[in-house]
């Protein structure tokens, strides 16, 4: 860790007395961030200055990165280095983005994360295999069941156990589910950050339905811990039919209100189009995943390509944009929640009937009703639920497609009932490092645009 | 003392304005708990606590914004006067008006066509040309029978 | 500048007929028209957004507009976990927050920890800023929420939280060690749950 | 779907290398030598995305399972590669030994393992050489220590009713 510029108070030579005293001198101190900050042009190397500029990357060549390709003789005026910091209404969490701008355009930016990091690999490694998933859902809080589903996923693939038909598909169901409130929750944020309240207050709206068909199934609005190793935690509801098909219909129809609403304004048009353009073998390169690498032009979507639950089965349609602007990636989110409608039509028809988790005694707890009935019953609810299950030494890396790409989960297991280690590849973690090359030669204004269209979750990104 | 009365309104205007306006200014000193400390006079910066002092010369674009307004708002000014006594000038006050908006209007197309109001670099549009583009027309979609695009 | 003798504006004035009826028309006002700054963190902080939406509409309560600016807050709802990076910035915005100025925290992360009990979370806002109102939950559904800023109206409307910060010194930036000689912070009694006593 | 013809056909660097199959994944074991010019040779043949790079601890299970020829030690970096047209992934896991915790980067090869690599400095203390911004990602400037590795604490502050262990 160099420590050339621990934080000091580096304007301490102005003429007038420093207005913020000595007590400043100390928080500069522990806001400060040394290293990880964007240090003065100077300072920096030529090839962070280059991928601070937007990564000038020339692919074909096997050097990804062309250090001379920096200018680095930018900036000849005064320039100013900005944080729009952890505290911020348009950051989607606590990302602090550093900037230098001159005037408005922005030169160079840098993403400092770290603002939310919870520890969560660490604390899986101290939890047993069923309460994991307790943790891992709180990490990408716009879509915890499919932080469930990856989860529970890597544990059945090392167990090595078959869940029942019924789990697969209501797992799909609640997933699709989940990717529509995201995708929801992304536009009514994204409206907001270019300056449609109404497109919050429209989004808000639609999502508290989703999410009370939640609390009706899984009996919480977030953080559901539904999904677990083995299948799902209770049966759907009776009448969840009805109840999915009113939520779907209410969106599919409202879906229209959107679209008139900020497609045709020209104000939207022109914060969004042409704006963050980004080379799809850039993408590639910076392992971007999910609506923007598909809004760049490339169809890969893991339900399509690696698929797993049961995506063979339902028909739906890989949403590929054309420019991979702004613009390209709002119409791509909102032509997948559109899909996932379909999928979810398709899942009301073809719902299989019977069990909702596996009969594997050493992976699922028996009914609540057959505990007090049969003592072998008793034995397996008290040892799962202390002990916990016990997977084969192994290791594993199970992938799902979540609303903001690909959602990995990287298991180890040492044969005893705890995690050896945990990993959780966190789409926007990698998503976000695409933003200074979106960011080339933009102003303020793009920035804001630029990062509502990324649309990362901090929880996700920190971990 | 007739020609006085007419300013009466714009008197009590004044008195209301001074009276409300020392009146929060009072009340606020004297209700309003007053902790002055480090952090409160600092610049706020989203929570972190400014290390880099902000450069004291701007770009020179800001200022040019800046004139562009007063040209227009000192017009605005000059039809103040004119619409309070446009009713006796009659048609020689009309057209007077409309050739004075027309020279601040000349100024305003030399503005724009030198490009003073686009601001910042020229907006990357995409392939497409201004085209109307619409969530339909600017996806494709890849469905099963694509089965997986090369 | 030098810093001027702290005023405790209202509390300073002796109390009487003519004061009792402004002083409530000062707490009515400051209830009733209370903006949050938006210090959303994590899961807590899309309750927050949806508690602002239109079904639970937070404006009904005179909170009409999320601040971004500590400048023009008066209510600092903690939601979500603070992270060990994260604790001086927040201690930093609360500072240069406006008086007087009050703090929810809410959920169970932001209130002590919650389940992450390790190295990166702080157990418990309340180490870094003092805070007025805990709302329970994980996270605590909007209807929670608008219970606890109700709850916390109801505390500034009957004055009553001015006086429980003159005795614990929990008070936003009252620092009664240093006014009041003699006076040390009373420790937290030990709360036995369950065994009734 | 079956990979289309074992990959060491297609990459004469893979040919020494011990190799794994752990359920169902494809797994290779270079050293850290050969560790960058075969993540290149691989590039080549079509996993263009590096999807994931992560870092691992064995101080409490160094008795895993591995091929021969593999000396097993404390640290493991794993990384996960995507080949996009044959929709098909590889894993390298590359030991890092305890006393000398240096690995080479892949950021030459892969652009988007910058920040992965910086996570798998700040959180289990494995330098990587030639990494164009050496510094912590998640963890304040000013901290101590590794969190992640297997003899740092958890943390836990003593809990009235659980009495757990645990440094403060």
């Amino acid at each position: 860790m160099n420590d050339e510029h621990p934080g000091e108070l580096r304007g301490d030579d102005q003429a007038t007395p420093d207005p913020i005293g000595g007590a400043s001198l100390r928080l500069a101190a522990e806001t400060g961030e040394g290293s990880q900050e964007l240090a003065p042009a100077d300072e920096t190397s030529l090839v962070e200055l280059a991928i601070e500029q937007g990564g000038v990357l020339r692919l074909p060549e096997s050097d990804a990165l062309d250090p001379d390709a920096a200018d680095a003789t930018f900036g000849a005026g005064e320039t100013m280095i900005l944080n729009i910091g952890p505290q911020h209404p348009s950051t989607h969490g606590v990302l602090r983005m550093m900037v230098e701008l001159q005037g408005e355009t922005v030169l160079r930016s840098k993403p400092v994360v770290g603002y939310l990091h919870t520890g969560m690999e660490k604390t899986g490694e101290e939890l047993t295999y069923v309460q994991g998933a307790t943790n891992v859902t709180r990490m990408d809080y716009l879509s915890p069941l499919h932080n469930e589903l990856v989860y529970s996923l890597a544990v059945e693939k090392l167990l090595a156990v078959e869940i029942p038909p019924r789990a697969t598909w209501i797992r799909m169901l609640m997933c699709e589910l989940n990717r529509i409130s995201s995708h929801i929750m992304w536009a009514a944020t994204n409206g907001m950050d270019l300056a449609s309240t109404t497109m919050m207050i429209f989004g808000l709206r639609e999502r508290d339905l989703v999410l009370q068909f939640f609390e009706k199934v899984t009996g919480l609005r977030m953080n559901h811990n539904y999904i677990r190793p083995g299948g799902v935690a209770a049966d759907l509801p009776d009448g969840w039919e009805d109840d999915v098909a009113v939520v779907v219909d209410t969106i599919g129809a409202r879906l229209k209100d959107y679209d008139e609403l900020l497609t045709g304004q020209p104000i939207f048009r022109e914060r969004t189009e042409g704006v963050g353009v980004v080379s799809a073998e850039l993408l590639l390169a910076l392992s971007a995943t999910g609506p923007i690498l598909r809004a760049a032009g490339v169809p890969w979507d893991l339900r399509r390509s690696m698929p797993y639950l049961a995506y063979e089965e339902v028909d739906f349609d890989v949403i590929v944009g054309t420019s991979g602007d702004c613009f390209d990636r709002y119409a791509v989110r909102l032509n997948e929640v559109r899909e996932s409608i379909r999928i979810v039509r398709q899942i009301l028809e073809k719902m299989p009937s019977g069990d909702y988790r596996s009969e594997d005694k050493k992976v699922t707890p028996p009914a609540r009703a057959r505990i007090n009935e049969s003592m072998e019953a008793l034995i397996h609810h008290f040892k799962l639920f202390t002990r916990g299950i016990e997977p084969p030494e192994g290791e594993v890396y199970v992938a799902v497609e979540s609303p903001r790409g690909e959602l990995g989960c990287y298991l180890v297991s040492d044969g005893s009932n705890r995690p050896m280690r945990m990993h959780i590849r966190a789409p926007s973690f990698a998503n976000l490092q695409a933003v200074p090359a979106m960011l080339r030669d933009g102003l303020i204004a793009d920035l804001i645009a630029i990062l509502s269209s990324v649309d990362p979750v901090l929880g996700d990104v920190d971990r | 003392m007739g020609s006085l009365d007419s300013y009466l309104p714009i008197f009590v205007l004044l008195v209301f304005g001074l009276l409300f306006a020392t009146l929060s200014v009072v009340a606020s000193r004297l209700l309003a708990p007053h902790r002055p400390n480090a952090a409160k006079q600092a610049p706020y910066e989203c929570g972190i606590v400014p290390v880099h002092e902000p450069p004291q010369r701007f770009p020179v674009r800001f200022y040019l914004v800046a004139m562009i307004f007063i040209i227009f708002d000192i017009e605005i000014i000059f039809l103040f006067p004119w619409a309070v006594i446009y009713g006796q000038l009659g048609r020689f006050g009309l057209v007077e008006v409309i050739v004075f908006a027309g020279a601040v209007f000349l100024s305003f197309i030399y503005l724009v066509a030198n490009g003073a109001l686009d601001w910042g670099p020229v907006r990357r549009r995409a392939s497409g040309a201004e085209s109307e583009r619409t969530i339909e027309s600017t996806v494709r979609r890849v469905g099963s029978a694509g089965g997986r695009a090369a | 500048m030098p810093v001027a003798r702290s005023w405790n504006g209202l509390e300073s004035l002796s109390h009487n007929f003519l004061t009792g009826k402004l002083e409530d028309f000062v707490r009515w006002s400051r209830r009733s028209s209370m903006w949050p700054a938006t210090f959303g963190l994590a899961c807590c902080a899309i309750e927050v957004m949806a508690v602002g939406g239109a079904e639970y509409d937070l404006s009904r309560f005179g909170m009409e507009v999320f601040r971004a600016s500590p400048r023009q807050a008066d209510l600092m709802i903690v939601g979500g976990r603070v992270s060990q990076k994260m604790a001086p910035v927040l201690r930093q915005v609360y500072d240069q927050m406006a008086e007087p100025k009050w703090v929810i925290s809410m959920g169970v992360c932001a209130s002590t920890g919650g389940m992450f009990n390790n190295y990166a979370i702080v157990q418990g806002v309340d180490e870094i800023v003092p805070v007025d109102v805990y709302a329970p939950g994980c996270p605590p559904g909007p209807n929670t929420l608008l219970h606890a800023i109700l709850t916390l109206h109801e505390k500034i409307r009957t004055g009553e939280i001015l006086r429980r910060r003159e005795r614990t010194g929990a008070g936003a930036g009252v620092d009664l060690a240093a006014e009041v000689p003699g006076w040390t912070q009373p420790l937290a009694t030990p709360v036995h749950l369950g065994t009734p006593r | 779907m079956a990979p289309s013809g074992s990959l060491a056909g297609q990459v004469p660097e893979l040919g020494g290398v011990p190799s794994a199959d752990s359920s169902g994944d494809e797994v290779f074991f270079p050293t850290r030598a050969s560790y960058v010019s075969l993540a290149t040779a691989l590039r080549r043949v079509g996993f263009i995305t590096c999807s994931d790079l992560c870092a691992v601890d064995y101080l409490t299970h160094a008795d895993r399972p591995l091929p021969a020829g593999v000396q097993p030690a404390r640290f493991e970096v794993v990384v996960n590669l995507l080949s996009h047209a044959e929709a098909r992934r590889v894993r390298l896991r590359v030991m890092v030994p305890e006393d000398d915790p240096v690995c080479p980067t892949l950021f030459s090869v892969y652009p988007g393992t910058e920040n992965m690599e910086r996570e798998a400095y700040d959180l289990m203390g494995i330098r990587f050489t030639g990494h164009p911004d050496p510094s912590r990602i998640l963890m304040p400037e000013d901290w101590e220590g590794h969190p992640l590795r297997r003899d740092y604490g958890v943390g836990r502050v003593p809990v009235q009713f659980k009495e757990a262990p645990g440094p403060r």
